[in-house]
């Protein structure tokens, strides 16, 4: 080695000499005694030389990232999984402090503060959706959706699942390549945004182990009928799964109440950053039912008491569920998957209060609203269909969608997610302001010229 | 003269803060406000009306959530409070949880992500608007291709055991493709290989079978190719396995594998031993998976987000998910789609960015020369703890007797639980006094009373001297003084805790609506 | 149905975190490397030679500093570890330092300076790449010459006792340049107005006059006036004082002042209890001075850097130190030269930018009616905890008997120290063992056995009890269990601390190489 | 009030109206009953309207500070008291700690970290200046210096003060200003950037208090006959005060070594953010000798013992010194200052170590001979003085100082800072590259055209 490196002590040489000695080794080669000659490299790696100097390190990668441009330098319209909502400042310090941030898999013990914050972001949750369980989150909703899926179908024993919503395309892909080995995926087309309960109660039987609806559904469509499909689902012996995303339930009556059985979803709107779309947790909600609980593949932290009066302990509830404790006998697998974005979304509501998601609620009702109508009366444009929408919609342009995003980026603006070739999905939150929608309109109705649309009509 | 202090015992004086909050709900005042939401502005108000009041009452939330309201620094009190009741590894001489790699995630790579050029990305973005993104992206992928000597890699899964399913998914998608898959319906691990391999397989739908070592604890060749048959999708292994083990016939063992058909897939969730030593690809693997928060150093963040990369040969390439990153003539980034034999989205858009980000740097910043360095450091660091813990009287390494290992090395109390009747468990729990962690092992316990240290590279010889000194001691109490050991936790946050309620569904309580419904509610004290 | 948790107790069951860690000399290994430095380019070694070779023999050190040589993870380690073994403000209950308005610190504020566009400014550059910085300079003086209801001010110092210098060194230009400089040598100041005061009065050269407060504790108007005379350069006034009382008769206490010719100067180090409802302009003082790290949240870091303000009448404000951030006709910001009656720089270039903007943000998420709200709040909590405090057995609070007390009160023990004969320190040592922090007074201890309480508006009710019920608590030890008290602390870092060797200058040991030296070296030993 | 806000809790009208209930009293205004009526205001405060969703507050002051160009957008030569030093990513990391950052002025016991840190950064400071007491952190270079030299005057009882260096002249006014009650400063000119030791000799007397050094000088040049300083001083019986930055004291001789009684500076290049002047802390350093020590007036942590063996206490040392403890009969006084600072400068040496420290100040020596060459070898520039000079020197320009400037930044280059008509003062640390000095050479270049330069000689 030509280098000491600030990472990794004992390549100071006397340490590493001394080691050596001390176990009685000439060379770190021996210790490979057991690596075929035949499979060893035996020549550098190829890669860039290194920037050992923590300088030079910073100033490399600060200038490729400096090639981003982020939203706070675009007007964004962006949605379709990833939403940028507001992160309170308490909320990044907590998920920074080191204590949280570099833990892993301690006992409750050394790591009561992981095990009482993740109880605690089960706890919020459970309020916020109004279920007795929620797991440690999962990688994320898409996984948390098609885990809820798989679970049914242990549940029920029974090989299909009625798609009932309109689904996001990379959700679905995702959910039918996880469920196939054990269940089929039937879409029941929508109807104006939302189910055609008429259609799924037609397509419902005794093999269906479960209706999944989507609420907001791909589309940002509310599902107002979401007690009639749990009925005709559990007239049907099926289970009800919702894949939605909790932002809105301070002001919108949550899925159980609607008779759901599963509510999954993604927690990135509780206090995660966009991070270009890296930032996700998945959350599964059951009843405080064995029948469901014993089906969950994630750890779930329980109360218990301590050895002192007053003093709260915790653990793992169902260890033996899981594939730590039986391998592929458990449920599923279990593995390192979102904890520290659970706590982030903890403290979020934690600050947020009922009043304060309650506001919030009422804010993105309002915006969407807001956005819709701005949009709508922008000739060129038409909003696809009027279900209750929450902070997403999509309308039809007179002229091609991708033809409008190329426009209006030039303008800095990206009006939305392209999910047709005349339909855009525009997304509206808290941090939208009037203006912000405003400037929206006005830009799409300089590009989308009357003129244009006639041309677009032949 | 008096002032001199006295050295400091050998042993660490240790005691972890204690604040005894309650949980959070308890803290509730009505009317406090911890943050507060932007107004939506009267012209918005004006031109919507009442949205609440015009929702169909189905979508109306009768009550307001049962939040707690609590004051915006009682709130940052309460978890930085918790925070302090948290054993970080910042804070840990952190080589006790065996096969986790827990390395420094070094501070400068937290620093350079915090950026909203990288926080306050969408991935719709125009990918104009991403180049820099996008370039680590792909840069990282190339280094992993180089690492792992495979065609192509896919960085979008958020875990280890994530990206074993997609190992698992490739591989079935591979089948199918070539006609086979409802004739491979098996896929065969060993027990030394991380349990999500054979829990992935499952989920997929395959019968998992599971080789044991032979006496020495290497794995047993002729064992596997009994189990292969024209029926094996794949065989799925970590090497060298959670015992430390390198198995000198991998070689063969794929080799086997290939000669049934099979494909190979290598969980190096924990390459940090043989980092620039061998590659996957050297030993003739189809797909292998990396963590890159263990080999890469991002932090494990209290059980994730981690990042699992997917490494594969050429002919998996067309399975690998999407979207997919890539490098156009011009030398700028674009997003493709997946192609038509993908498994698809695995996770959504393109993976755990931040940690990403982080891998890059870490990788960055040491170069060729510093991954072998890191692991022949890791390396010689695994074996000169070994050294101290065999020391110490009622410890054993079983198998593989009188050789090296690489990264870990899966040790047994075996002969102290026999003299003492003190369990590793407990030892583990004892442990937690001293500030250190512990872990026993995986299940099943295969070796009795296991315990799986990895000191990685990060520590330097005073903080593995300390953390054997300190087992030693332990073991000692577990000799003289067992009830110490037994009744311990005594220096941390909470004290004994009673498992019991844990598992009985009537008494579980996982929430606290749960817990306030099942022990506080009229109908209960009724 | 054996869950149920018993409720925790009344006082809360506290332990600090204690790591027992070396200094960090200990830490040191030979060759170990914690941070690396960019080698210089070859074309540069080229051109220049050898450079260190080169330097005159008087300039080229002969040793390298016997820094220590520790590893990036384990500097970490430990001050992560040190940093746990602290209670800061964000983990208290922080009512116990009075005088000292340990409010909360918002975090987004932190966050908010964290931007490059802020850390890597230099003072040098162009105005027009710095417009945002001096607009927020710019603003927060306008804001705070609006709640101070004074025309100018200044950012420049970094902590109260500089702005309290600022003000007397602006006071004595004054004088000079009225021609008055060898007449006014004095500097009248009272008991109960912050040290700093006095002391930089006699830095300045002044002689200082203290005058005492009446019976009921209010300032005695008489005693000011007999002595002022024409030798008095200014009066230096907190109000309310540390007793938490305000001087009713402060508009003539100004005026008495005014009377001889002296200039009138204000403490508002803490305005916490008067925001919004009466300024020193409405007193007619001359100059006044805020602490920006007590009144306007920022945080207190240890002791500094905190920021001073310095706002001036008009006939002091060409003696305002610079240089001086302005507005021009167009609206951009530009920064300018002092006039020549300045005192010149106090400080290097514009104060503390990290604070200011803090406070800027700090006074922008209130706005006037937030300011008002905190205000009354912190009376209101300060009248509320003296309530819980007064019904203690053993304490009192001298002074203005019955009537309510601004921001807060200096209380006293004096009754609970002739019952017990435990002090108000070791009070406050033992109310560190449930986390607390409590501070006595300022010396002299003109009220016997003190301590002052200021709770700000930072603490909910409930917080607020805590910190009573504790005191409460240790008061009943201090009657029944007095050497629990004594022996203090118990559940903290480190235990009882000898200061014997502290006062001693053969014994004391300010850096680890005098204790080194002192104690260890040969010359010692032999 | 129309609103609760967040970080007034006791805003909520229920613990309110508890809490005056529970003193009995009607209203918040009978706790204002000293203030008579007549110092009032009785009107709001005229000041901006609130933004209080900490969503629209993060967005105003964002837009503010995104009008600034930091130096990372731009190509910086500036220095003259603040410098574009590296700051280790663990020394933001550990000064970001909640418990440091929020701490202020607890006992030993509760603050155990803060005394330690603290010793350290005294204990580090004194390694690499080579002297046995070092102060906690007072504010800046500037009052470092200021309080040396006043130290000097009460132990020798004398009132006057030979400046020997060139000094900032920001620094030389504070200087002034703070010891003018009972000192008076005379400078004696320098020759070739460093002191004149016969005009120095001279000048002293048996009235003199202390000779003052400043090395590195105001324009950058290194002291070389310190010695030769410090035995005058002494032979007259003045003290040698000098004031210095310690970022080249792992390759340069400290002061301490060349006699220097009191040794004074800033800490902002060690560990420091520029923050556009925002950020410093001063020094003040002296040998183990009580004469000096208890005329220091800054607190001072030393090491004690416990009741329990091994363990290190702190506490203050010579406590009575301060203005705490005797208000105007202390020396000078003490208050918040810059305890953060020093923490993050101990962090800084910690990592750094004497070999980071000695690679650093060859860098610094390497890079600035590199700058003072490129930019001799231009014509119509010169370098001033052929001292030995760390970090910064300055040339004088054939064309005036500030046209330079201006032409420069128009290309995104601040060269320097402007110190007389046609003289620059150009400062290059290690992050500045051998690219950079180039580029600057060459702008440089293209400004001071040969014509020009003509020009300007008529
Ligand atoms: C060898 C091996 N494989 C797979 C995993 C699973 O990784 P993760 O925890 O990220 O799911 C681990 C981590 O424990 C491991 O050590
Ligand atoms: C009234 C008053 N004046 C002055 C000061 C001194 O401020 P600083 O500690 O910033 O020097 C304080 C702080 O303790 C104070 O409370």
């Amino acid at each position: 080695m030509t280098f000491v490196h600030p990472y990794i002590p004992n390549t100071a040489p006397e340490s590493r000499a001394a080691m050596l000695a001390a176990v009685g080794a000439a060379s770190i080669d021996e210790f490979y005694a057991d690596i075929p000659e035949s499979l060893r490299l035996n020549r550098s790696l190829d890669l860039p030389a290194p920037l050992v100097a923590e300088q030079d390190l910073a100033r490399h990668v600060r200038g490729i990232l400096a090639k981003n441009r982020s939203t706070q330098e675009r007007l964004s319209f962006l949605g379709a999984g990833v939403y940028n909502h507001y992160v309170p400042a308490v909320v990044d310090e907590v998920i920074g402090r080191s204590e949280f941030l570099t833990a892993y898999a301690g006992e409750p013990y050394e790591d009561h503060g992981r095990f009482q914050a993740l109880f605690q972001y089960q706890s919020l949750m459970a309020e916020l959706l109004e279920m007795d369980v929620v797991n440690v989150p999962t990688y994320d909703g898409y996984q948390a959706t098609a885990t809820g899926l798989t679970m049914s179908g242990r549940i029920t024993g029974r090989p299909r699942v009625l798609v009932a919503s309109d689904v996001l395309p990379a959700k679905l892909a995702k959910v039918a390549d996880y469920v196939r080995a054990h269940l089929t995926l039937e879409h029941v087309p929508t109807i104006d945004g939302t189910a055609d309960i008429a259609a799924l109660a037609a397509a419902l039987g005794d093999d269906v182990a479960a209706v999944w609806v989507e609420t907001p559904s791909a589309t940002g469509a509310v599902e107002a009928a979401l007690q009639q499909i749990a009925d005709a689902a559990h007239a049907a012996g099926a289970v009800l799964v919702v894949g939605t995303d909790p932002i809105g339930y301070g002001i919108l009556t949550p899925p159980s109440l609607g008779g759901a059985d599963i509510v999954t979803g993604d927690i990135q709107s509780l206090g995660l950053h966009q991070w270009y779309g890296g930032a996700h947790g998945g959350f599964i909600a059951v009843h405080d039912d064995p029948k469901f609980i014993m089906e969950m593949p994630s750890r779930l932290f329980g109360l218990a008491t301590t050895d002192v009066p007053g003093e709260y302990g915790f653990g793992d509830v169902a260890y033996d569920r899981t594939s730590f404790a039986h391998r592929e006998e458990g449920k599923e697998w279990v593995g390192t998957a979102a904890a520290l974005w659970g706590i982030a979304a903890g403290v979020y509501l934690s600050l947020m209060g009922p009043e304060g998601m309650a506001e919030l609620g009422e804010t993105l009702l309002a915006r969407t609203r807001y956005a819709q109508q701005a949009l709508a009366a922008v000739p060129g444009v038409e909003l696809d269909d009027d279900a209750v929408h929450l902070r997403e919609f999509t309308v039809t342009l007179a002229v091609p969608a991708s033809d409008v995003v190329t426009a209006l980026r030039e303008q800095g603006i990206e009006p939305g997610v392209v999910v047709d070739s005349h339909r855009l999905l525009v997304c509206v939150t808290e941090l939208t302001s009037q203006a912000d929608i405003d400037t929206l309109a006005g830009a799409l109705a300089s590009v989308i010229t009357p003129e244009l649309a006639e041309e677009n009509k032949r | 003269m008096s002032l001199p202090v006295a050295p400091k015992p050998a042993i660490r004086r240790f005691q972890q803060a204690r604040w005894d909050e309650p949980i959070i709900f308890e803290l509730s005042t009505p009317g406090e406000r911890g943050v507060l939401v932007s107004q939506v502005e009267p012209g918005v108000r004006d031109a919507v009306g009442d949205v609440v009041g015009s929702l169909p009452a189905s979508l109306r939330r009768a009550s307001k959530p049962k939040l707690p309201e609590i004051g915006q620094m009682r709130v940052l009190k309460h978890y930085l409070r918790l925070s302090q009741e948290n054993l970080g590894a910042d804070f840990n001489v952190d080589v006790g949880q065996g096969t986790c790699t827990m390395k420094y995630s070094p501070k400068i790579n937290d620093q350079l992500i915090g950026t909203p050029q990288l926080t306050d990305m969408h991935p719709h973005q125009d990918p104009a608007d991403a180049q820099g993104v996008l370039e680590i992206v792909w840069s990282l992928e190339r280094m992993l291709a180089e690492i792992s000597g495979m065609d192509e890699v896919s960085l979008h899964t958020q875990g280890g055991s994530a990206a074993i399913w997609s190992n698992i998914a490739m591989i079935r998608a591979y089948h199918e493709a070539n006609g086979e898959g409802e004739q491979r319906r098996e896929v065969i691990t060993t027990i030394f290989s991380h349990p999500s391999n054979a829990a992935a397989a499952k989920a997929a739908g395959y019968e998992v079978i599971t080789v044991f070592p032979d006496a020495e604890g290497y794995p047993d060749l002729a064992a596997l190719k009994a189990a292969l048959s024209p029926r094996t999708a794949a065989i799925m292994v970590t090497n060298p396995e959670d015992t430390g083990i390198y198995n000198p016939a991998i070689r063969e063992w794929v080799d086997a594998a290939h000669a049934v058909g099979a494909l190979a897939s290598y969980d190096q969730a924990n390459a940090n031993g043989i980092l620039g030593i061998t590659r996957a690809r050297d030993a003739g693997f189809d797909v292998c998976h990396f963590n890159l928060h263990k080999t890469f150093s991002t932090p494990h963040a209290c059980g994730g987000p981690g990042a699992g990369a997917n490494a594969v040969s050429a002919a998996l390439a067309p399975f690998l998910p999407g979207p997919r990153v890539v490098r156009q003539d011009d030398g700028t980034f674009d997003v493709a789609d997946e192609g038509a034999q993908s498994i698809g989205a695995v996770a959504p858009f393109h993976g755990v960015i931040p940690n990403i980000v982080r891998a890059y740097s870490w990788i960055m910043a040491l170069g060729a020369e510093g991954l072998l360095a890191a692991a022949e450091i890791a390396v010689l660091n695994n074996n000169y703890l070994m050294a101290r813990v065999l020391a110490i009287p009622g410890a054993s390494a079983p198998y593989a007797t009188g050789r090296r290992r690489i990264e870990q090395v899966r040790y047994s109390w075996e002969e102290l639980f026999q003299d003492t009747g003190v369990s590793s468990e407990e030892i583990g729990i004892r442990m937690t006094d001293f500030g250190m962690h512990y872990w026993t092992s995986h299940h099943p316990y295969v070796v009795p009373q296991p315990f799986t240290l990895e000191p990685t590279e990060s520590y330097s010889m005073a903080e593995l001297d300390e953390y054997a000194a300190t087992l030693a001691e332990v073991a000692r109490e577990a000799r003289e003084t067992p009830d110490v050991v037994r009744t311990a936790p005594h220096n941390q946050t909470v004290h004994h805790t009673h498992h019991d309620d844990l598992d009985d569904p009537e008494r579980w309580a996982i929430t606290w609506r749960a817990y306030q419904r099942k022990y506080f509610s009229e109908s209960v004290a009724s």
